[in-house]
């Protein structure tokens, strides 16, 4: 294996373990809004990795990952604003030790209910 | 010729009257018309000589010659006799009709009349045919014409319009029959010409057919004729107006069968099976016709039974063997004709003049109508078979044929004693005496005086034939029987034939004495063929019913026969399969398949899912996954460019589906729901059984079809070794979609932009009137302001429930579309090259545009996309694909060729017709998607084209 | 894997039948789609099976590997795209349906009957 | 690429294939739309996770192309469906 | 409009990505598409003024490099909790205010997405262009850092999109 | 010969259609193209069909792609026969359009729908490819699902969903009788299939390709059991989309069965066309049957075409070039026939107010339409058979096919169901024009234009007292048909 395999590979891994853990976050958290934190972040650092390592393996692609990172950035956190804002207005209660939201809505704050 | 001159002449006459008949009196229209009948009936009289014994062929013209159909005309003194019966009977039941009609509407005279001579035209030409097919073109001519006269008066009269379809069935049946006994006579033959056929009667009668051909032919023969068991539809068709009935129903098309069995008795006749046929049914009529017209009260009912009665003994003549009844039959045709007819006249002059036909509120009608009753009177004694009328001579014929067997003798005695009863009755009962009601007496009008001109020619005619025309009738008497025949008219000493006609005469005086007292011992038959009749086409008629509970509209279970039917098929068929699967391996080919079965698991479980779910969204998102798996399929398959539709196509489809989700009234989708999940266990179990066997059915045929791929052999090379140098791209399914098979994929967009019409058309069907008209580039807005509460909310949140003030959505839609859309241009000019075509670009476009629509809302979005007139880009994205099609076609090359200029290319694209073509498709596919999205969205407000 | 395949396309189809004779017309329109999903694989089973590489020349004419039957994924696209355009004319009914005649269930829309 | 390259990028895409089951499992198993929602998202990003993997072990660079197309799209799919929960309408 | 032949730019680097033709031609044919898809779709982003253009390119690179580095960090930081055995959750939802409710709404959605993309938290919903209701794993934590740091991301916003020229 | 008049019936009306949509706009213009369109198809039908006559089998490669790599349009004998059926009958579908006052005709889709459906029938007869004939059947079947669900009858939308949903389990058939065929022969050209199936072994795979293309066909012309879609479906579409329907468009399934039997699958044919006597006999009845008892003057026109349909293929399960011949007659006697009586109803339900042809409301109706009336009467005399009329001509071929044949039981029942159409046919003339109507029911004085059936019902007489050139033709179309070698000849070689 070529040093740019291995960086390349190496990166495809970081991205695969980023995915899994951003899977696994989906599993383990225990409410929906927690949630989002690691299917939105988590998992797109794992796509950004493995983007990366395609750009270093696949030199040929290297802007179109560029370009795919980017907009796999901006508009990542739009869908788990998306998401989020639907499943309040779902009325999905967040886990939360404080809620602002149902606070300034009047409705008493933190009921410990995800579901 | 002249034979075909006198159809000719009575179809033209018909015609004439037809169109110009309403301006002239029916008086005149009816005189008229005697003129011409009886101008015929003199022509034919004086072609007399000229037709031998020896029928022969006179005029033929091809019609269908590849169906041995020809319009032949065949002569001999059969056909001749009944001419000149048609035309002498017509012409005086002409006279009659116009005298008939005199108070009635001209054009209705005018209807009726070229009716009428349509009717003549047919029934000569039935008499003159010389083709099997000629004559069961005039049979069935003749049959619906009595229809048609039937149901004359069918405006108001209901019963007329139900006698005119039920003898129209029975003897249009019959003729049906008749018609596959001439098809079987011909094959046969080996020809459809009487000339041959009537050649041909030791072959027919040997023939292994025979039975069949001569059941065939007495259907048609008896249907027609009214002999029992078909009898019914005779006194049925009594609401025709009189002139027909006389004219239709006792004189000529009721002959007709009497004709067939007459012309096909040379080589059909003298079989045991022909002579019992005909000789019982025959007789059996001549019986129950004759008993059951004395208990008639409707004159014309009485007569028209009287006419089966008749009938029924010609027929029973015409079986007799060695043609012994031949010359019996014909002059009993004459005879009956005569008589049988004034007697229809008379009585439609009474019906006219009392306004009533029931003989219990007649009577006494001798001095009003004197001239009726003379009438009456000869065409009764006629009837009665009273020397020295021609009755007298037919019946003593019939008896002199009948003389032979004891049987037939009684009965024949016993039926005429009915008849001489039944004449006695009319007589008597109408005439004689004192009217019976009062409403009679008082409201008599006295019809036409030339009314009874037409009955009293035919009566006259009775007595002259009677006395002394022996030398007119003996010829053509004798053709008809194939042999010369002597005529004696009046008794030539006392024999057993005159005893049993003084016997016949006496009874009849006898029952007609005491018929008040037997009329109270027996009652009518209770069972008549009618009642047959409606119960056959009642049970049709609840077969109909019947079948028709089968279309139930449940769609469910339409699908399920179809489906079980299929399931059948394929278990049919399948396991046979089973025997090739040998080649089968389960084996797994490294990775990729490894993946494959994963994702397959994934798709599985996922559309499995969406029929377990109870809620329709989670349903449709599991669909979606199910769909995004099976685009991973054929990314691993590699087929990239599929995976790449797969992947729009389910992202589309959930969007919309989602919209209708949100069309749907949330209550009725729960209700259908909570049904699909309280379906019955049986049911249930039906339902898996049939997708299970249709899952067996269609795993074998695909594994049969994937042992039998033919790897070496397909097509698929040429295409790979010829996609670069022929069209000049990479993606060899490009090429094949773009050019290569190109049209394939000019007919699916334009299947795509018509179901989005589709969908745009049943959207905004709802809100007529909302049809909006607009120039391709200038937008007249639709929308309209809607009014919308301005309820002032405590809070209102700028989220995803109300993007159009939410700053993220609002940033990120002006975003993503543009870059949506370089990204559907980059697939349109680099598609060659690359997964991704005109089409994928135009679902991305769509999808672009849809994704302002979800941020800014519809009606911003309309406003700054001014541009986007959906329904319209359609039609021109269609026509541009097919002008870039048809272009080659100018310059003289082939339809859709793929057109390059040669080394020009500008940024890596070769100009090509390709890439006009993959514009069109992707005009086509953004506006369909834009219509449908636009009209499942907002149908109110859509711009429709 | 080929027979693996096949058996998941009568499975697919399976669903797709049973799903379609729900009473429930938005479920059958999804059992509609699921079916023409397995006729899609089924004529992917019938022709791009041995393939181990898109069905794409390189600028030499060259095909790298075993390339998928490209006449079969041709197909494919025009009988994706036809069946969606029928999905989507069903869809547009449906949507009106609710309106119409009050009521989704295919077993109560029986107007047109005998 | 190398052989033990190859293996490696073969046994990402197993993983990555494989994190598509509890993602699944999320849309099917989801306690709300929510949820079943951020499930498909998920799935999603993994797909174009997959299909970049793809790419490089078939070694066909377009293939990436599907990859780009899909982020653009899904994302639409995501925002209309997530409006669907909280309006009952898309648009 | 003048600002679309600006956006046109990085459009046209994106066509010339995604098209595998780095040529002036392919720039050429890529702009003019540009310019067209920007026009028929008219989007309404940010003002432009020649003076700050190099100042907003600045920022932007920052920006986009920032955005990066918070995609990995915040990545990290959840992969943390997520493995971590009680996954150390104060979750909750704190309001942030924008600081301006006049902001320009580029602003906002910027803002949004890198709060969205700071280590452990989440935008839900925003209100009156002045409050963001932000979803936090740690919400104590939050609630005192979040005010400051997006002071800091607003600077570099306005930045961007020219209003804060330097 | 490679002939572009083949492109005529197909890309007239598609072109036409698009630029339909385009001057949706204006009626008179839409009209205007569409009638164009007709009369230019229908010489364009008429010339494939004279050349046909003159040089032999013509063919079109698309795009100079020779088959079997490219699509190639082939008309034969039999193939011209139909579309010059197809295009007359269309013509006067839309010479009846611009006549008729419903308001679904009106709609700006509607031209172009219509116009796609002719397009997608004449491809569907002149494509030699299974695929495209798939394609061309797909877009039939969806112009005509819309047009029926925006139809002016209500009920037009609940016929349309059922139909989708049972058309799209014909598809489904034809899509695996394709898959199987392109499985076992690698090929799509029909052609190339018969060569292939003529010269090597027939896998039993492709007899399931031929089961399922058969049951593709029987649902297209709504034959027992796939029938259950098309009575609604006729009843609720449009007038002059129903009389396309139940008369031209039927009739692509009849084709389809033709073609399976005499190209491609000669060996299998016996077994098919056994199938074929015995459904089409249970059409026969079922159809007549139920067209005597339904409630509607529309559909029981659609349960004869039900029971039309049955003698056909009766006639194709004979299979002996007299029965083929008939069958060909008479299903181009009953195009002219069906329409012309569908159109007839149309135009008198057109008199009522509510659009209606329901039994219960249509009686008496046409009392003082005495041309109307005249038309239905000879139109349904034709109908039944009787002479001299087409209908006459088709039935006698059929009837002497059936007795060369001596398959007297078939023969028997189709000349006894023969009677029920004569029953049906007169009760509903009656019941329509000869009775007084309802007390207080008033008809409407201004209805449909009836040119369209006035036309196609002259055509109907003129083909009873002029038929030989019809029957020349179909023997001749039966003769070619009787060697497929040359169909193959034609598309290898020309
Ligand atoms: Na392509
Ligand atoms: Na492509």
């Amino acid at each position: 294996m070529s040093l740019q395999e291995i960086i390349g590979i190496v990166f495809i891994f970081i991205g695969v373990f980023f995915s899994a853990i951003g899977t696994l976050g989906v599993i383990r958290l225990p409410d929906v809004y927690t949630r989002l934190h690691a299917s939105g972040k988590v998992s797109t650092l794992g796509l950004v990795g493995l983007l990366a390592g395609t750009a270093v393996l696949m030199p040929q692609t290297t802007i179109k990952m560029l370009v795919l990172a980017l907009f796999m950035v901006i508009t990542a956190p739009v869908a788990s604003h998306a998401i989020a804002s639907a499943a309040y207005h779902l009325g999905i209660k967040p886990k939360a030790q404080r809620d602002d939201l149902a606070h300034r809505r009047g409705t008493p704050t933190p009921v410990v209910n995800g579901e | 010729m002249t034979f075909a001159l006198i159809i000719a002449a009575s179809f033209l006459s018909a015609l004439v009257i037809g169109l110009v008949g309403s301006r002239l009196r029916s008086t005149l229209q009816g005189w008229l018309l005697a003129l011409v009948m009886g101008a015929l009936f003199l022509l034919a009289l004086a072609h007399l000589p000229d037709v031998s014994e020896q029928g022969m062929t006179i005029f033929s013209v091809p019609w269908v010659p590849a169906l041995g159909l020809n319009l032949t005309l065949y002569a001999d003194g059969l056909a001749l006799l009944f001419v000149l019966l048609v035309t002498s009977i017509g012409t005086a039941v002409m006279i009659y009709a116009g005298y008939y009609f005199a108070h009635d509407d001209q054009a209705e005279a005018a209807r009726f009349l070229a009716l009428m001579m349509a009717f003549s035209g047919s029934m000569l030409a039935l008499v003159l045919a010389g083709n099997v097919f000629t004559l069961f073109i005039a049979w069935e001519a003749t049959s619906l014409i009595s229809f048609l006269l039937i149901g004359f008066k069918g405006k108001k009269d209901e019963s007329a319009r139900k006698g005119a379809s039920q003898a129209l069935v029975i003897t249009a049946g019959g003729g049906l029959a008749l018609l596959v006994g001439l098809l079987l006579i011909s094959a046969a033959t080996g020809s459809t010409e009487f000339s041959q056929i009537l050649a041909s009667g030791d072959l027919l009668r040997e023939h292994p057919w025979y039975t069949a051909i001569a059941i065939l032919l007495m259907l048609g023969a008896f249907t027609k004729s009214a002999q029992v068991p078909f009898h019914f539809w005779l006194p049925g068709a009594m609401s025709a107006p009189t002139p027909a009935s006389s004219f239709l129903h006792s004189a000529t098309m009721v002959k007709a069968g009497i004709y067939l069995l007459a012309r096909f008795s040379p080589v059909m006749g003298d079989t045991n099976f022909w002579v019992t046929m005909l000789v019982g049914f025959g007789l059996a009529t001549m019986a129950i016709g004759a008993l059951l017209a004395l208990f008639q009260k409707d004159l014309k009912a009485a007569l028209a039974y009287a006419t089966i009665s008749q009938l029924g003994a010609l027929v029973a003549l015409i079986g007799l063997p060695e043609g012994h009844g031949i010359k019996a039959a014909m002059l009993g045709v004459i005879a009956h004709a005569l008589y049988k007819c004034a007697l229809f006249l008379v009585a439609g002059g009474i019906d006219h003049a009392t306004g009533t036909r029931l003989m219990d509120r007649l009577g006494g009608l001798w001095t009003r109508m004197g001239g009726f009753a003379t009438v009456t009177a000869l065409a009764c004694l006629s009837m009665a078979g009273v020397p020295p009328l021609l009755g007298f001579v037919a019946k003593e014929s019939l008896l002199e044929a009948m003389e032979e067997q004891p049987i037939l003798i009684v009965l024949t005695v016993i039926s005429a004693a009915l008849t001489v009863a039944l004449a006695l009755i009319l007589f008597w009962d109408v005439f004689m005496g004192t009217t019976r009601d009062a409403h009679v007496r008082e409201h008599f009008h006295v019809n036409p005086r030339l009314l009874v001109a037409g009955p009293g020619i035919l009566a006259a005619a009775s007595l002259i034939t009677g006395i002394g025309i022996e030398p007119l009738l003996s010829p053509p008497v004798s053709a008809a029987a194939g042999k010369a025949v002597t005529l004696h008219l009046l008794p030539t000493g006392f024999n057993l034939t005159l005893l049993l006609s003084i016997t016949a005469l006496a009874s009849g005086a006898v029952i007609f004495a005491t018929r008040e007292t037997w009329r109270t011992w027996i009652g009518a038959p209770v069972i008549t063929g009618a009642q047959v009749y409606q119960a056959v086409i009642g049970g049709i008629e609840r077969a109909g019913d019947l079948v028709l509970k089968t279309q139930n509209g449940k769609i469910r279970s339409y699908l399920l026969v179809i489906l079980t039917t299929v399931a059948a098929l394929l278990l049919m068929i399948m396991p046979g399969e089973l025997s090739s699967l040998n080649r089968l391996t389960f084996n797994i080919g490294g990775a990729s398949d490894v993946l494959k079965g994963l994702l397959l698991v994934l798709a599985l479980s996922a559309a499995l899912a969406s029929v377990m779910f109870r809620q329709h969204l989670l349903a449709v998102l599991s669909l979606g996954v199910s769909g995004y798996t099976i685009g991973g399929i054929f990314l691993l398959e590699p087929a990239p460019d599929v995976a790449l539709v797969q992947f729009l196509v389910e992202t589309l489809a959930t969007v919309l589906l989602i919209l209708v989700l949100v069309r749907t009234s949330e209550e009725e989708r729960k209700k259908a729901m909570e049904r699909v999940w309280s379906q019955s266990r049986r049911g249930l179990i039906r339902d898996v059984v049939i997708s299970l066997t249709i899952g067996v059915g269609v795993t074998i045929f695909a594994l049969a079809a994937v042992s039998h791929r033919p790897t070496p052999n397909t097509i698929s090379n040429w295409y790979l070794a010829n996609a670069l140098p022929e069209v000049g791209v990479n993606d060899v399914v490009g090429a094949i979609v773009t050019d290569f098979r190109g049209m394939d994929t000019i007919i699916e967009i334009t299947v795509f932009g018509m179901a989005s019409l589709g969908v745009l058309s049943i959207l905004t069907r709802q809100s007529p009137g909302r049809v909006v008209r607009v120039n391709l580039f200038k937008r007249t807005t639709p929308v309209q302001e809607s009014a919308a509460p301005a309820e002032p909310k405590e809070f209102q949140p700028a989220n995803v429930l109300n993007p159009r003030d939410n700053p993220i959505m609002r940033t990120v839609a002006a975003l993503v579309p543009p870059f949506a859309i370089m990204l559907a241009l980059a697939q349109i000019f680099y598609g060659g090259s690359a997964p991704g075509d005109g089409f994928t670009a135009g679902v991305i476009s769509g999808l672009a545009i849809a994704l302002s629509y979800v941020v800014y809302g519809y009606e911003e979005t309309k406003r700054r996309l001014s541009w986007l007139h959906p329904a319209p880009l359609i039609g021109a994205g269609l026509t541009l694909a097919l002008a870039n099609a048809i272009f080659p076609l100018l310059t003289g090359g082939s339809f859709l060729e793929h057109l390059s200029l040669e080394g020009v290319s500008f940024a890596g694209i070769h100009l090509a017709s390709t890439t006009v073509f993959e514009i069109a498709i992707w005009l086509t596919v953004l506006g369909g998607v834009s219509t449908i999205m636009d009209s499942l969205s907002h149908p109110e407000e859509v711009e429709t084209l | 894997m080929n027979t693996f395949f096949a058996i998941a396309t009568g499975v697919m189809f399976a669903i797709g039948v049973f799903q379609l004779l729900r009473r429930d017309l938005i479920k059958a329109a999804m059992g509609f789609n699921i079916l023409f999903t397995a006729v899609n694989l089924l004529m992917l089973a019938v022709g791009a099976f041995n393939g181990t590489s898109a069905a794409y020349v390189d600028d030499a004419n060259q095909v790298v590997g075993q390339p998928s039957d490209p006449l079969v994924q041709a197909l494919l696209l025009t009988a994706v795209v036809i069946s969606f355009g029928s999905y989507a004319v069903l869809l547009g009914f449906l949507a009106v349906t609710s309106r119409r005649f009050k009521t989704v269930d295919g077993d109560e829309m029986r107007r047109l009957s005998g | 690429m190398s052989d033990a390259a190859n293996l490696a990028l073969q046994f990402a895409l197993y993983v990555m294939i494989l994190l598509m089951l509890p993602a699944a499992y999320r849309v099917f198993r989801g306690i709300n739309h929510a949820e079943r929602l951020q499930g498909i998202d998920l799935i999603t990003t993994l797909l174009i996770g997959i299909i970049v993997l793809l790419a490089l072990v078939l070694n066909s660079s377009f293939v990436v192309d599907i990859g780009i197309a899909l982020a653009a799209f899904s994302f639409v799919g995501t925002v209309a469906i997530a409006r669907y929960l909280s309006e009952g309408r898309v648009f | 409009m003048l600002i679309y032949a600006f956006l046109a730019l990085p459009l046209a680097a994106i066509w010339m990505a995604i098209s595998n033709q780095i040529t002036v031609q392919s720039f050429t044919l890529g702009y003019t598409a540009s310019i067209l898809t920007l026009t028929a779709m008219q989007p309404r982003v940010v003002t432009l003024d020649w003076r700050c253009i190099p100042d907003q390119i600045t920022a932007l690179v920052i920006y986009i490099v920032r955005l990066f580095v918070d995609v990995v960090l915040s990545g990290i930081e959840v992969t943390g909790r997520i493995l971590s055995p009680d996954m150390r959750l104060k979750p909750g939802i704190v309001a942030i205010p924008t600081y301006d409710g006049t902001a320009n709404s580029v602003v906002i959605a910027l803002s949004a997405n890198s709060i969205t993309l700071t280590p452990g938290e989440l935008v839900v919903e925003t209100e009156h262009n002045n409050l963001m209701y932000v979803h936090a794993l740690d919400v104590e934590d939050s609630a005192q850092n979040a005010p400051g740091e997006q002071k800091a991301r607003l600077s570099l916003l306005y930045r961007i999109i020219g209003e804060d020229c330097r | 010969m490679h002939n572009p008049l083949l492109l005529g019936p197909i890309f007239i009306p598609l072109t036409s259609a698009a630029l339909t949509i385009l001057t949706a706009g204006n009626r008179s213009v839409q009209h205007l193209i569409a009638l164009i369109s007709g009369v230019l198809a229908w010489l364009c039908a008429i010339g494939v069909l004279l050349a046909n006559l003159s040089g032999g089998i013509q063919t079109y490669p698309i795009g100079g792609w020779q088959p079997p790599y490219g699509i190639v349009f082939v008309g034969d004998l039999l193939s011209s026969f139909f579309a010059v059926m197809a295009t007359t009958v269309i013509l006067g579908g839309i010479i009846y359009i611009l006549g008729c006052k419903d308001k679904s005709v009106s709609y700006p889709t509607f031209m172009p729908l219509f116009l796609c459906m002719s397009a997608g029938l004449s491809g569907a007869l002149f494509t030699g490819d299974i695929f495209t004939l798939f394609v061309f059947i797909e877009l039939m079947v969806i112009s005509s699902v819309i047009m029926v669900a925006i139809s002016d009858n209500r009920l037009g939308l609940e016929a349309a969903i059922k139909y989708l949903f049972i058309s799209a389990m014909g598809t489904l058939f034809l899509l695996f009788g394709i898959g199987a065929l392109y499985a076992t022969f690698g090929t799509l050209n029909m052609a190339d299939i018969a060569r292939l199936l003529a010269d090597g072994d027939r896998p039993l795979l492709a007899e399931a390709a031929a089961v399922m293309l058969a049951c593709a066909f029987l649902l297209k012309s709504a034959v027992f059991p796939f029938h259950f879609w098309q009575p609604d479906f006729h009843t609720t579409a449009p007038t002059p989309v129903s009389a396309m329907l139940s008369s031209v468009v039927v009739k692509v399934g009849v084709y389809g069965l033709i073609r399976l039997v005499t190209l491609m699958f000669t060996d299998e044919a016996p077994t098919i066309r056994a199938i074929l006597i015995v459904l089409g006999v249970i059409g026969v009845f079922f159809g007549s049957l139920a067209a005597l008892r339904t409630y509607d003057a529309k559909r029981l026109l659609a349960y004869s075409t039900f029971g039309q349909i049955g003698f056909i293929l009766v006639g194709i399960g004979w299979g002996t070039p007299l029965a083929l011949t008939a069958a060909l007659v008479y299903t181009f006697n009953h195009a002219l026939i069906k329409s012309s009586l569908l159109m007839l109803t149309g135009v008198v339900s057109s008199h009522t107010l509510g659009k209606s042809a329901r039994i219960s409301e249509i009686g008496g109706i046409g009392n003082k339409m005495g041309l109307t009336g005249g038309l239905y009467f000879i139109g349904g005399l034709a109908l039944a058979g009787v002479p001299p009329l087409n209908g006459f001509i088709s039935k006698l071929a059929l009837a002497q096919s059936g007795v060369a044949s001596q398959d007297w039981l078939t023969l028997g029942l189709i000349i006894g169901a023969g009677i029920l159409t004569l029953i049906y046919m007169t009760r509903t003339w009656q019941h329509i024009f000869q009775r007084a109507p309802e007390e207080g029911v008033k008809a409407k004085p201004h209805g449909d234009s009836q040119l369209a059936p006035a036309l196609l019902i002259a055509g109907c007489v003129f083909l009873g007292l002029y038929a030989q050139p019809l029957l020349d033709l179909a023997s001749r179309a039966v003769v070619q048909l009787g060697n497929p070698q040359v169909y193959i000849q034609a598309v290898f070689g020309g």
